[in-house]
């Protein structure tokens, strides 16, 4: 127990607090909730996210603006306003909203089935040894392929149009899906892992009560990944094939006109493909976090 | 029959049936990259029905291994364990435990979720019963105020005692309980420690109980198995059924709780300073 | 001045480029001429992404069909014009229904491939042929039967069927390959059928910029092209050897050098029938200047040709 | 105390458990390790993963080789045996090699730069509320976006070649890269994180110190991602720009060949990329999270 | 000056100087979705240099919270944190913690880098130093054994040994303990108790200890604030000096503890079974 230990400070001026004498107190009655400080204005509006976001995009638009003008190359980079021009006339005449749809049904199409596949790859994986050497030799495999080598299969298999569309969506999804997934499953605290057994789950039960809540932030993030990966996937395949032109969404869209050097229409093209990105990001995705792990307090 | 005082056996001797739960020489390992850490070695114990059966044991010495082996979470290397005469395969919710970790709740669910969903899918109850049930066990532990609050916004004690809510919320065959007053003070461990028994009078099920107190094993336990520090092996059982949550400072009480402290820790005092 | 950048397809209807490169042309001009040019070359695919490369100036010359080096004329204002043909190749449409023998017996039910529906060379030429035979409103009447696919791919499906491709509208080599490798496949139209005549298949376009401020380096360059072109005429079979060489190509020698022989191609830098696509995509709509003639969209050098 | 609860069993049989004699017993010595059971031949085989995963790969070849033959359509899918044959002439004779050579340079290049940028983003993320807006406005609007409609951009700022090749990449890799990361960033426990400013680590130390060991498993599922996606977006890229001064990749190898109707050395090229997901998965990977996450028992 | 006996002060009447923390009517607020939870209210004692000063309070009555403040992990919602007079502002090396859970150690390393790193990165040492250090305190914990073990492979009790070593390896100003040996056995609790007494009287550090145990508190401690159900208020504050590991068992001490046991829990006791 007298082992000295080897430490910097003197140890012979020997501290000692002083004895303070003792009180007793009647407990206090418990008060009323602290009113919380009203911010000055500029602080309470800052902490809306819509704003600060907003005041971020504003800032982009600027900067493309600027940047284009100073470019000055239309062609390649028209202003951000010729864009916002193009894409309010082609949504007023309804080509843009058409084109949106088309494209919005095989990709809810694709996400949803790869999706559905994710879980079943996965929920596999976690349970059996051979399902878990599967997925990481398939997701390694397959899922540096780009979806052009697939082409081949997916005509043989699925003609023109939809399907073949839906396939390679699959394709772009599935795997970092199944990756995030997997690696959230593995994640999974022990103890509740545990707990989810001892309450005498098994199979897809244990999956969807105990893995999957308790992967939701990783699962969240692979299905933010898969989504932007299908849109990906979706214009560029658009572009290569599959598109008979009657009905081609709005990577058809984009492609049409780029071939045609409208360049402002490209461009509203892609500001759908981005205001759809901002909208599933900031109200469907942000309110699933709002309710799942942020309500939880599993992330911060 | 009139309710019998608590701790009189049905048979004084040895008893002719067989034990709720055998434990039956197991060695308990770790397989870790690079090497085994064996936890247990050759223990053996028999828990009978409504035994109320302590582990007691230094820190480390496989304790907590030993219950999740009869939870069926870990397969003895050596040995077996045999529940109602069959050997144990994988968890149940006829065993439920209380582990020791503070995030066994799943964090999704709040207080009321928590206690009321196991006690569903494991089968007993309908949605309502199990509410009710909830509702009950959490007054009994003191989290009323706190039923909507979700695990992470709870103490660690706080936690403890929904884990031990839930547990009980689930009526387990066998109550596996991993120190679970450990993180509570003293007059809410107390309470919990009443509880307890007042349940078992009640329902007389099986429990078995890791505490490292020497004071808490011989107030709710009536046997109390000793472990000797890592690994642990078996050194001693004990009977302590004359004890009960009155019996606090006797003398009698106070030797008893020597003799276990001697037998635990002779050894390990003897060898002194090192520790190991 | 001095230094050259330029970016060539893929495929025989680049050959005269294949023949510079591969003889080093333009240098030698270059020298007979008293510059020392550097010249890069760059294989990229597909007209969209040469266009942009050349608005970005990291190219000086570019080549793809005739349509999308008209729509950057068009849309540059002239600023950008074409250099010279590349060669008059025939695309065929081709079927495999045996019931299909002109473009008004395709039904709903035909699929026609082309690699860019609605837009692009093939597109274009039957727009121009559908304008004539449905009326000028229902000039996209094949567009809603046409499917985006790339050439290999739509030959590939058409030899072996089992798709619901059945038609292609095929350039060479792959109608040469189609028309091998299975016999249902049977050719519908010509495009020279629909253009009256043999037309340019590729051109090879630059900006006015380039062509302005480099003149001795374009002006090595055009000579270049004119004596690749006279030495393919002369030396078919070496021609096929260089198209090998330096597209590092797989395809057989003797398939290279039927194709070189084959009187409907002919590798020729004069522009040929080019005029009825500046002519008819203007009334389509699709390009909104409209040219005198064929001149005006191309640079001065190519005007003492006879061409069209 | 003694509320009655409501429970089936029946309360009035007072179970009582038997009174049994007390023991006491010398401590047993410590015995030798136990002697691992050896287990039958073809299980102790089975325990390898590269045993299992060689089984898998060959099944995956043979319903290749069984469904090509079936189909009979080799322009579309030549058989395994065939593409295996084009890959081993075009590997002799250094086709492939050199081809391949050439992408991974490109590929290297733009994953690290990538991975970098991803560092950078995140670690703003983790320590500004700006930062966080900033991160995931621009993962939100920019990761749907096919690398096709930077291309303009590309060329503008980095020309023809390995520049604007590498400008895509980063963007294939960036995007994913970081959300995952930031997801591994925020779901850090509470405790360890708190552990981590006890220190004193501040900034970058404890972005790199405590953050991103504690979110490995999540980074290495972005990085499997990220490299999955750089190998799709190369491929991709290549058969656009091709080959400039000569130096093609695989991308430019499978679109040459394609071109020329010889599928079965498209299928050598995408078996070449395969080969490197494979091997990346397997060697770099592999041994990357045997030597980090299992040696630390954080993931199962 | 020769050594004076341990809990004798300088002066006996009121000092004169300052102390060293002080705390002024904090009251410690959670903001969760939807509501505030209040963790402490209006709470306020002071901390001298050398004190081993220990709060003592029911399950959730924000003994966590509160040194968590200390530690300067959580801003106050009214009242201050002084540290030196100063406010205390973000967490530093000067004020160690060693958390309730069990999770504070980084897994990703083994138990002698987890003692050594933050010894290093704390500016305080080289790294040979720091790991000799490391040594010596893994030795005090008695995990000589287990140097090289990761996290994940021990028991309860001993991440929480390898959390003291760690924050005793650091050499704080002033060291935060929170329920430090609750998952511990009883002669482990000992050992450290002894360990950490034995390293007080060296170093003279100044100790904030959060226990739920009456008995440690006048064992540890020197001055002990004790704090009401939830949400914690200031109850009282008592004197311990005179109390150390020997005295254990005395009728003197045994008062001590059930004037305490009074004063913690004589409303709750009052309202019963509600337990709220
Ligand atoms: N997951 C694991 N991997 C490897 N070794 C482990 C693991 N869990 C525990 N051990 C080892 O097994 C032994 C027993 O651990 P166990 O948790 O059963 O102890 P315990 O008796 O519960 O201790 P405590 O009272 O501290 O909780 C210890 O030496 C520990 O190092
Ligand atoms: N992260 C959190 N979010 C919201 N509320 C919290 C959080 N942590 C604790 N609380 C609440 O604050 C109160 C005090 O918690 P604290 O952890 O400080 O208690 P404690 O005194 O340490 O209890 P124990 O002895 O059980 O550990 C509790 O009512 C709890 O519900
Ligand atoms: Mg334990
Ligand atoms: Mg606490």
């Amino acid at each position: 127990m007298s082992d000295t230990v080897s430490v910097a400070r003197a140890s012979d001026t020997r501290l000692s607090p002083p004895v303070r004498p003792e009180y007793e107190r009647p407990l206090e009655p418990i008060a009323e909730a602290t009113i919380i400080k009203v911010l000055p204005l500029h602080q309470r509006l800052w902490q809306h996210a819509w704003l600060r976001k907003g005041v971020i995009l504003i800032c982009l638009a600027l900067i493309w603006e600027i940047g284009a003008r100073i470019q000055g190359n239309t062609l390649l980079l028209p202003p951000f306003s010729a864009a916002m021009k193009a894409l309010w006339e082609d949504v007023l005449n309804g080509v843009i909203p058409g084109r949106a749809m088309n494209s919005l049904e095989v990709l809810i199409k694709g996400y949803a089935a790869g999706v559905v596949l994710a879980f079943v790859f996965t929920s596999l994986a976690v349970s059996t040894q051979i399902g878990r050497d599967l997925l990481s030799t398939l997701t390694s495999m397959l899922n540096p392929l780009p979806p052009i080598a697939l082409l081949p299969l997916a005509l043989l298999w699925f003609g023109l149009g939809q399907g073949s569309l839906v396939f390679v969506l699959v394709h772009s999804v599935l795997w970092p899906l199944a990756l995030n997934m997997y690696t959230g499953f593995t994640g999974v605290p022990e103890p509740l892992r545990m707990a989810g057994r001892n309450y005498g789950l098994r199979g897809l039960r244990y999956v969807f009560l105990i893995l999957v809540p308790a992967a939701l932030p990783s699962i969240i993030a692979g299905l933010k990944i898969g989504w932007a990966f299908a849109w990906r996937t979706l214009i560029a395949a658009e572009l290569v094939f599959g598109a008979s032109s009657g009905k081609g969404g709005l990577g058809w869209y984009i492609f049409q006109n780029r071939n045609e050097l409208y360049t402002d229409r490209v461009f509203a093209g892609l500001i759908m493909v981005i205001l759809f990105g901002l909208l599933v990001e900031n109200v469907l995705f942000r309110q699933l976090e709002k309710r799942t792990v942020t309500k939880w307090g599993v992330t911060r | 029959m009139t309710a019998p005082s608590r701790h009189v056996g049905g048979t004084n001797g040895f008893p002719l049936s067989a034990p709720l739960l055998s434990v039956e020489n197991v060695t308990l390992e770790y397989q870790v990259p690079g090497r085994v850490v064996r936890a247990t070695q050759n223990v053996s114990f028999d828990v009978w029905e409504a035994d109320r059966f302590i582990l007691l044991g230094a820190s480390g010495c496989g304790k907590s291994t030993l219950l999740k082996a009869v939870g069926g979470f870990i397969a003895p290397r050596e040995g077996r364990i045999l529940l109602d005469g069959h050997p144990v395969h994988g968890p149940g919710p006829d065993r439920v435990v209380v582990f020791q970790e503070f995030d066994q709740l799943p964090p999704w669910k709040t207080v009321r979720e928590n206690v009321a969903f196991p006690a569903r899918v494991s089968g007993h109850l309908g949605r309502k019963e199990a509410a009710e049930r909830a509702e009950h066990f959490i007054e009994k532990v003191g989290l009323t105020r706190f039923a909507d609050a979700y695990p992470n916004t709870l103490s660690g004690g706080m936690k403890q005692r929904v884990a031990i809510a839930r547990a009980l919320a689930m009526e387990p065959r066998v109550l596996l309980m991993d120190e679970p007053f450990a993180a509570l003070d003293a007059l809410t461990r107390r309470k919990m420690q009443e509880e307890l028994l007042a349940l078992w009078e009640e329902v007389r099920f099986t429990l078995l109980f890791v505490t490292h107190s020497i004071e808490e094993a011989l107030v709710v336990g009536n046997r109390i198995a000793l472990l000797s520090p890592h690994p642990g092996r078996m050194r001693a059982e004990i009977n302590s059924h004359e004890w009960d949550l009155t019996s606090g400072g006797s003398p009698a009480f106070q030797a008893a709780a020597n003799r276990i402290h001697g037998l635990l820790f002779e050894e390990a005092g003897a060898d002194g300073a090192s520790h190991e | 001045e001095g230094k050259i950048r330029i970016a060539q397809q893929f495929g025989i209807g680049y050959l005269i480029l294949d023949v510079v490169r591969d003889q080093k042309l333009i240098e030698k001009h270059g020298k007979e001429a008293g510059v020392d040019i550097a010249v890069e070359w760059a294989s990229i695919s597909g007209a969209t992404a040469m266009n942009e490369a050349l608005l970005a100036g990291n190219l000086d010359i570019v080549s793809a069909g005739v349509p999308p080096a008209l729509t950057m004329w068009d849309r540059t204002k002239g600023d950008v014009k074409m250099v010279a043909a590349l060669g008059s190749l025939p695309n065929y449409v081709l079927t495999t229904n045996p019931d299909v023998h002109t473009l008004k017996d395709f039904s709903d039910k035909d699929r026609i491939a082309v690699p860019a529906a609605g837009v692009g060379f093939q597109s274009r030429t039957l727009q121009i042929e559908a304008a004539k035979l449905f009326g000028a409103e229902n000039f996209q009447k094949l567009d809603e039967i046409s499917i985006s696919l790339p050439h290999p791919d739509a030959t590939a499906a058409l030899i072996s069927g089992g798709t619901e491709v059945n038609s292609h509208f095929s350039s060479a080599p792959f109608y040469y390959q189609a028309l091998q490798g299975n016999k249902a496949v049977h050719k519908v139209i010509s495009s020279y059928d629909i253009l009256g005549g043999p037309a340019t298949f590729n051109v090879l376009y630059s900006s006015t910029a380039f062509h302005d401020d480099n003149p001795k380096t374009y002006a090595a360059f055009y000579r270049a092209l004119g004596e690749a072109a006279k030495w393919i005429n002369a030396n078919k079979k070496e021609a096929a050897d260089t198209f090998i060489r330096q597209q590092q190509s797989k395809l057989s020698p003797e398939l290279v050098l039927e194709i070189i022989n084959d009187p409907e191609n002919d590798f020729t830098i004069v522009p040929q029938n080019t005029f009825i696509y500046a002519s008819e995509l203007y009334k389509l709509g699709v390009l909104k200047s409209q040219a005198a003639s064929w001149k005006d969209y191309f640079f001065s050098e190519a005007h003492g040709e006879n061409g069209g």
